[in-house]
């Protein structure tokens, strides 16, 4: 595994870039933890200051430190990102791998299932959810919702994998040696899967990262949470574009694009490495 | 491969052209120096061809339909007037009541004609409140059903209103201020058939303008002044100025700025207060209703932490008042307005002529007054918050602060409470409260949790100094937090789904004492069920008798009778002994003017004739002063 | 007799860089020959003995990783020289087809999945015939006749036909221009005995009617035997044997040869031939010397230090082995 | 043929399904909204003007006769099935009378032309590009072009449309910023207009294009520079078939197969988009339209608008999926 990252990190140029991309990123994140100010409070600090020395970034107009906000928004927005990942990977998984092992009927149901929810616009969808659950719709709440619309197109690559897996001589082993599906499909298929796995997630928090931000920004989220959308939001608020607080919005957007690229940089050269004929088909809503 | 990545350069560079050289001009088929381009705060109108207004809620209304197209009886200025605060309009003089208020005459101007030339009468009247008596479902069906018993008249210029019970105030049922109920033209919805279904498109005008043409997706709306425009209620005023007014949708707060910057927008109804500042700083020919800082016109609206005073921590006075007294009044009117609040420690809003009825000879009293924490008495009054923010402000801004104390009275408002976290500790203690670590407990030992209920994009000052309020209590101890309820905020203030709102409980006419307005429906028979709908406007649902008392009183009296101030005060008091809900500023709202096109907007110093905040049906009077730019 | 294509001293190696370890496989190394005119010219080895790559090399079809280390090809097509890899691609690509034509290993997946055959025949040949399409399709089908294929086929999409249908679509294809040349590899694996029959029938009737000369590639001897004028056998990358195919089954001199001869089940002949110990070198690292001698009966001394040099062991047969002239190349 | 028969059926099977689901999932949660048309009418029209609460009481009722928004989930979801399969959902309650198909197809025209324009320009140009790059795989320029399209395909379609905004509204102020077509123009096919209405889609069809093209340019390269290392193709390049021949009838008719695939699995994700962009740059399709609808809690507006887009797009779905045998011979029963 770590000889394989290392190749890729000597070897792949994009791999490279993805890691130190995202590196800085986390470093961000991490800083938040040491941050002078607790970022629910407005006016600690002078508003509407250029970057520059002590405010590395300017400060908002809500006298707020852009830096600071900012560590404390990429952190909740990737907090964010992971949970949605980790979430609708255990449904993609679950569902990919029963589906290509089990084929016949089952498969053909859950892919059914699967191609409605590909196809189906989630954004109306979503935004119906947030009027449903209003002040209740905390983050993690929202995580929730948004895994359980966007597991569907991993999990048909799973199951790809999942079906050329079955064909193979070791699975009719562990069957003829007794082995129960379940154990089957954890022990001998999961690994296989693995590598996809993971590139998938790299696109997967990406998207919901997308979604976060879109959603917080037409203020369809819990503003009181730091994220980068909550940001851009509060920017917009106090319409910063207009009144050359141009800091207050061009950082953020600066960041998140470059995780975005850093997380899509992984993801390419990652499928590069398992698997030439990878392709990406989906776009970030 | 070469030819084919030319191609696609190609391509893009049309398509840069298709969009940059063809600049065109913004309206077509209108010259741009008769016309004035106004922001309809309504947005988008979803149903864009109706203009039948007396059907609840169908189509646009700020969309130029009742500030240009619309009429009724009396207007009540919110500012100073042409000539007074009131305003004859239709009718010939003010209303005439029998004495003991159950019946009400109005005598009618001559003269004045609807846009297809029919001559308007007593008739189109009649009709009018007939109508509303006969369907449910209409605007004003209800008012009219619980007060009309009969109408008559007399002669083609007289209308006598024979009333169901006693009511000295039902002439503000015609009164504009923002609104009121509009007459229908008979002789179109008589042939019209249901009322209710009927889209009165195109509509036929009874004001000084009619419509020139809409858009069908409900983005603008243009009107075109009437060719006999003497034979309406305007023309005493003189000849309203531009020939065309279009009523657009300008997007969000900054595309606003950038339109009005580029001179493609002549009024911002509201921005934020950033945008104000770069356009005062960036658009040399932008003007608000203050010269200088700041700027905003105060709305005669009292925003306010409206509290639930059913919601069992809040039904007690003194956690009511210990909330009051974290607020530091200073920070939430930077935090909303950049300083630029006028703010009111009393129930009623700083703006208009209230000022000398109530703010100014209330004061002395504010300062004897005292509240008893329990272990001591305190003098919560601050006579010098408003002076303390107009020094804090002048480093900064310098000359455009005044210095006369009546100018920042006028400008940022008088005192208020001064915040005294010893006091708030003894009063929350007495309410059997206890701070445990740095965490506030209720009396039956849970967290004091407060959430306080914001509009979020939809108004962003207030939202804004709902935030600051909440830092503020949580800095104290107490669990609190903003929520937004975008879009829902109306309906959730009537449900009272809320531990505290910023909101408005408190609207009045502005520019009269009278504070009938708003106060009538304060009265305990109107306070809902806990979790019912509670009407509009005590949506603190607070009850008490001596408010019953002032209400039932000012029932009785006429609507210009000077005992009516006398009442209003005794309410100020009472409200600021019992904080049912804290007030905090005046609604500003950053109406900015461009005068490229036009001069001769309303604005404070030297012509307060009407209020600019274009979506108020008071507007009308705005476009007899309004001149083209020599 | 003259030579249609004088391969001389052509090295061809496949070269992976997995994470920078560099890798040369030596698939073809040092290896001459010429095939004259109107000649079946067979060439043998077990698989991965580097044959195939060979005739890729010789047919200049070459992807990378593969790539021409040195030597040339050069073709003479009525007079008319051609050095393949010194001359650029476009007049490599002016003979092909014309002259040169390929019959592919595994014949498959040659044709356009998602056209029909139709297609493929205008693509391949019509600029070469330039008849009018009318005349052209006649010609198509009547040169499918040859092969046995109904004028149906063309309307076909190649999912819809059979794999020998498919094969000899892809016959039919390589031979509708007459070329002077044909490269066939392995054309008759993955096709059942009976059609393999059929399919070399054929192949040989084209040629003759043709006379063209034809460069068949196969591990089976036994086709080698039947079919070829001539033939060449390979190991391990490089050319050891090759003569009249009547000479070397009558008298292989080479010891592999004489292996692979062996191992031909014959009628009458009842002895159990005894397998060769040992697998091909890995031609990353081949063994030095004698590339065969780890496996040879006869390995002596001398095959450990020095590679023996390929020469005539008897007029037009060639053989590199020091059992059989004790000359060694440094 | 039987077997193209077999996969239509499946095909419109899963079109059946899809919208089936779509339509719970929407009935569903519109219903379990806490918003009450009624509150709101109520509180829109008695916002500012001076109405007495019994007035308000009476008003309500009347209200909720008018609505009928009284009776239980399952008539209501009985009526609703109804109004789908004539595709009437009666009136809208945020502007009633009105009937909200009638909103619905005022709007739908701009998203769908919309639509169209950027998913054709960002398909055609993306493939077109992709091929290019994975076939010609050392050229510069291509090489640029891939490096920039990858660089937008990650960004979400809010932040590119907010930053095409703040460029053309703001800093370079050239392009309009909002609406559909030049205020006050006639409509109709006159050059104006059209011109009128290009101009103001050029903003959001950038949008658009520019978050979509990365993908498709991706996934056509990968796909080009696996086949060009088929048989087919190295066969048709030894038969000396011209390089534009075989780069168009070979590689890219081949790769164009799953990349249709691709087109109707992503539609609904550029839909998304689309709602998005219209609401960025106040565009008057139905994403503004939705928008307000759920402000509104206009439920019979939002059942609708979300009714007829997931039907557009299935139905979108469904046509390519038909016109995709034409493209791959191959065709069975997925």
């Amino acid at each position: 595994m770590w000889t394989v990252v290392r190749d890729l990190l000597r070897h792949n140029r994009g791999f490279a870039w993805g890691v130190f991309l995202l590196g800085f990123v986390l470093l961000i994140a991490a800083l938040s933890f040491v941050s002078p100010y607790n970022p629910l409070d407005s006016y600690v600090v002078p508003p509407d200051m250029p970057p520059g020395w002590p405010h590395l970034l300017g400060t908002t107009s809500r006298g707020q430190d852009v830096f600071w906000m900012l560590s404390f928004a990429i952190r909740n927005t990737l907090a964010f990102g992971l949970l949605v990942a980790l979430i609708s990977r255990l449904l993609s998984l679950t569902i990919g791998l029963v589906a290509g092992y089990a084929g016949g009927w089952v498969d053909r149901v859950l892919m059914s299932i699967n191609d409605t929810f590909i196809v189906i616009p989630l954004f109306p969808i979503l935004v119906l959810f947030y009027f449903v659950m209003r002040d209740n719709m905390s983050w993690v709440a929202l995580a929730g919702v948004v895994a359980c619309l966007g597991w569907a197109y991993d999990a048909r690559l799973i199951r790809s994998v999942a079906m050329s897996l079955r064909t193979r001589e070791f699975t009719e082993t562990s069957i003829f040696s007794g082995m129960s599906m379940s154990r089957i499909l954890v022990e001998e298929h999961l690994p296989y899967v693995m590598p996809i796995v993971f590139s998938t997630t790299m696109n997967n928090i990406n998207w919901s990262i997308g979604l976060e931000v879109t959603l917080s920004v037409l203020g369809f989220t819990d503003i009181n949470t730091p994220t980068i959308g909550s940001m851009i939001y509060w920017a917009n608020q106090h319409t910063a574009m207009v009144a050359g607080v141009w800091w207050w919005i061009a950082f953020p957007v600066a960041l998140v694009i470059m995780t975005f690229i850093g997380l899509f940089l992984l993801a390419v050269s990652m499928n590069e490495f398992i698997d030439p004929r990878s392709r990406f088909g989906r776009g970030p809503t | 491969m070469k030819r084919v990545l030319k191609g696609l350069l190609f391509g893009a560079l049309m398509l840069s052209i298709v969009g940059s050289v063809v600049a065109q001009e913004l309206i077509s088929n209108v010259p741009r120096k008769e016309t004035l381009i106004v922001e309809n705060p309504e947005g988008t109108i979803k149903n864009a061809g109706w203009f039948n207004i007396w059907a609840i809620n169908a189509g646009g209304q700020s969309t130029g339909l009742h500030q240009l197209a619309m009429d009724t009886f009396w207007y009540i200025d919110p500012n100073k007037g042409i000539d007074g605060v009131w305003d004859n309009s239709l009718a010939s003089e003010k209303p005439i009541y029998n004495k003991d208020f159950t019946e009400m005459t109005v005598k009618l101007r001559k003269g004045i004609y609807w846009s297809d030339g029919v001559e308007f009468s007593a008739a189109d009247v009649l009709y009018t409140v007939q109508t509303h008596l006969d369907t449910k479902g209409l605007r004003w069906s209800a008012p009219i059903q619980i007060n009309v018993a009969s109408i008559s008249a007399p002669d083609p210029y007289t209308a006598v209103f024979k009333l169901k019970k006693a009511n000295s105030r039902f002439h503000a049922l015609f009164t504009v201020r923002w609104n009121a109920m509009w007459m229908m033209p008979k002789h179109i919805f008589e042939k019209a058939g249901d009322p209710l279904k009927f889209a009165f498109n195109p509509p036929v005008s009874l004001g000084a303008y009619v419509l020139n043409s809409f858009d069908a997706n409900g983005k603008w709306f243009i009107w075109q002044r009437r060719e006999d425009w003497q034979r309406t209620t305007l023309a005493r005023f003189g000849q309203p100025g531009p020939k065309y007014v279009a009523y657009v949708d300008a997007g969000p707060p900054d595309k606003r700025v950038i339109a009005q910057m580029n001179h493609q927008l002549d009024i911002i109804h509201d921005t934020s207060p950033e945008g104000m500042f770069t356009l005062a700083k960036q658009s040399r020919l932008s003007r608000a209703w203050f010269a200088g800082f700041p700027y905003a016109h105060p709305d005669p609206t009292l925003a306010a932490v409206i509290f639930n005073t059913q919601n069992e921590l809040l039904k007690n006075r003194d956690v009511r008042w210990a909330l009051a007294l974290l607020i530091d009044i200073k920070a939430v009117s930077m935090a909303a307005y950049r300083g630029a609040a006028t703010i009111s420690a009393i129930g009623v809003p700083p703006t208009g002529t209230h000022a000398e009825y109530y703010h100014r000879p209330i004061e002395p009293w504010l300062k004897s007054f005292e509240i008893d924490t329990g272990k001591h008495k305190i003098k919560p009054y601050d006579s010098t918050v408003g002076k303390q923010i107009a020094d804090s402000l002048r480093p900064s801004l310098g000359i455009q602060i005044p210095d006369k104390p009546e100018d920042i009275a006028k400008a940022f408002g008088m005192g208020w409470w001064k915040p005294d976290p010893q006091a708030a500790t003894e009063l929350l203690e007495k309410a059997g409260f206890k701070k445990v670590g740095s965490q506030w407990m209720t009396p039956d030992g849970k967290p004091f949790v407060m959430k306080i209920t914001v509009e979020g994009e939809g108004r962003p000052v207030m939202t804004r100094a709902g935030s600051m309020v909440a830092q503020q209590w949580r800095q104290f101890g107490i669990e609190a937090s903003t929520v937004v309820a975008q879009g829902t905020l109306l309906e959730r203030r009537a449900a009272g789904d809320f531990d505290a709102i910023i909101s408005w409980s408190v609207e009045t006419w502005g520019g009269h004492p009278d504070l009938s307005f708003f106060l009538d429906s304060w009265h305990s028979q109107f306070v809902a069920e806990p979790g019912k709908p509670q009407p509009l406007r005590n949506w603190q649902r607070w009850a008490h008798p001596e408010l019953d008392k002032i209400i039932e009183q000012v029932r009785g009296i006429g609507f210009d009778d000077p005992k009516g101030i006398e009442l209003g005060r005794e309410y100020v008091k009472l409200v600021a002994r019992e904080m049912p809900s804290i007030p905090l500023m005046s609604y500003n709202v950053f109406t900015v003017m461009d005068e490229t096109y036009w001069t001769g907007y309303p604005n404070a110093a030297t012509a307060p004739y009407t209020d600019p905040v274009p979506n108020w049906g008071n507007t009308k009077y705005m476009m007899v002063k309004l001149r083209p730019r020599q | 007799m003259t030579a249609v294509v004088q391969v001389s001293k052509l090295r061809a190696y496949y070269q992976t860089n997995q994470f920078g370890v560099q890798r040369d496989v030596r698939a073809v190394d040092d290896v001459s020959l010429q095939v004259q005119s109107n000649e079946i010219y067979g060439l043998a080895g077990e698989s991965s003995c580097g044959k195939s790559t060979l005739i890729k090399t010789i047919a200049g079809a070459i992807r990378p990783p593969l790539a021409v280390q040195g030597g040339s090809v050069v073709f003479n097509f009525g007079g008319r020289e051609l050095d393949l890899y010194a001359s650029g691609p476009e007049a490599a690509a002016a003979i092909r087809w014309k002259h040169l034509s390929y019959v592919m290993q595994g014949s498959m997946g040659v044709l356009n999945p998602v056209r029909r055959v139709r297609h493929s025949f205008v693509d391949f040949a019509f600029r070469h015939i330039a008849k009018p399409m009318p005349q052209f399709m006649d010609i198509v089908t009547a040169h499918l006749a040859r092969v046995h294929l109904g004028a149906e086929v063309l309307q076909a999409y190649p999912h819809e036909l059979s794999g020998g249908m498919r094969q000899r679509v892809a016959i039919a294809l390589a031979t509708v221009c007459k070329p002077d040349l044909i490269i066939a590899d392995e054309p008759t694996t993955a096709l059942d005995v009976i059609v393999q029959k059929g399919v070399l029938g054929m192949i040989r009737e084209v040629q003759r009617e043709l006379k063209s000369s034809l460069i068949l590639v196969t591990h089976d001897m036994a086709v080698h035997a039947n079919l070829c004028d001539r033939l060449g056998v390979m190991y391990a990358g490089r050319l050891i044997e090759e003569g009249a195919t009547r000479d070397i089954f009558s008298r292989p001199r080479h010891p592999y040869t004489a292996h692979l001869i062996a191992s031909l089940p014959r009628i009458g002949h009842t002895a159990t031939i005894k397998a060769l110990d040992g697998a091909p070198p890995n031609l990353a690292d081949p063994p030095a010397g004698c590339r065969f001698h780890p496996r040879c009966p006869l390995a002596m001394d001398v095959c450990k230090q020095q590679a023996p040099a390929f020469v005539e062991a008897a007029p037009g047969h060639r053989v590199a082995c020091f059992a059989v002239n004790p000359v060694g190349v440094m | 043929m039987r077997a193209y028969a077999a996969y239509l059926l499946h095909r419109f099977g899963q079109f059946l399904l899809v919208v089936f689901i779509g339509m719970n999932i929407a009935f569903v949660v519109t219903h379990a909204t806490p918003i009450d048309p009624v509150e709101q009418s109520i509180a829109a029209a008695t916002a500012f003007g001076s109405t007495s609460p019994e007035a308000i009481a009476m008003m309500r009722q009347s209200l909720r006769e008018l609505y009928g928004v009284q009776g239980g989930l399952w008539p209501q979801y009985a009526s609703f099935w109804k109004r789908v399969l004539v595709l009437d959902f009666g009136p809208s309650l945020s502007a009633f009378p009105t009937p909200v198909s009638a909103l619905i197809w005022r709007a739908l025209p701009w998203t769908v032309g919309l639509l169209i324009v950027s998913t054709t320009i960002t398909w055609v140009l993306g493939n077109l590009l992709g091929g290019l790059a994975g076939y010609l795989r050392d050229n510069r320029s291509l090489r640029v072009t891939g490096l920039v399209l990858m660089g937008f395909h990650p960004i979400p379609y809010y932040i590119v449309a907010l930053l095409l905004l703040i460029v053309f509204g703001h800093l370079w102020p050239v392009l309009p910023i909002t609406g559909g077509a030049q205020m006050n123009m006639a409509r109709g096919w006159s050059p104006e207009f059209v011109l009128s209405v290009l101009q103001h889609s050029v903003l959001p069809v950038l949008s658009l294009v520019l978050v979509g093209l990365g993908g498709w340019f991706m996934g056509m390269r990968s796909l080009v520079s696996n086949i060009v290392s088929e048989d087919y193709v190295v066969y048709a390049e030894l038969g000396g078939v011209a390089r534009g021949r075989i780069l168009r009838s070979y590689v890219m008719r081949n790769a164009l197969v799953p990349q249709v695939t691709g087109l109707a699995m992503s539609l609904g994700g550029i839909f998304n988009g689309a709602i998005i962009t219209e609401q960025v740059f106040g565009y008057p399709g139905i994403g503004a339209l939705l928008i307000s609808a759920v402000h509104a809690g206009d439920y019979s507006l939002v059942l609708g608008l979300t009714t007829v887009s997931i039907v557009a797009v299935s139905v979108a779905v469904l046509a390519i999926d038909m016109l995709y045998p034409l493209l791959d011979p191959r065709v069975k029963v997925a």
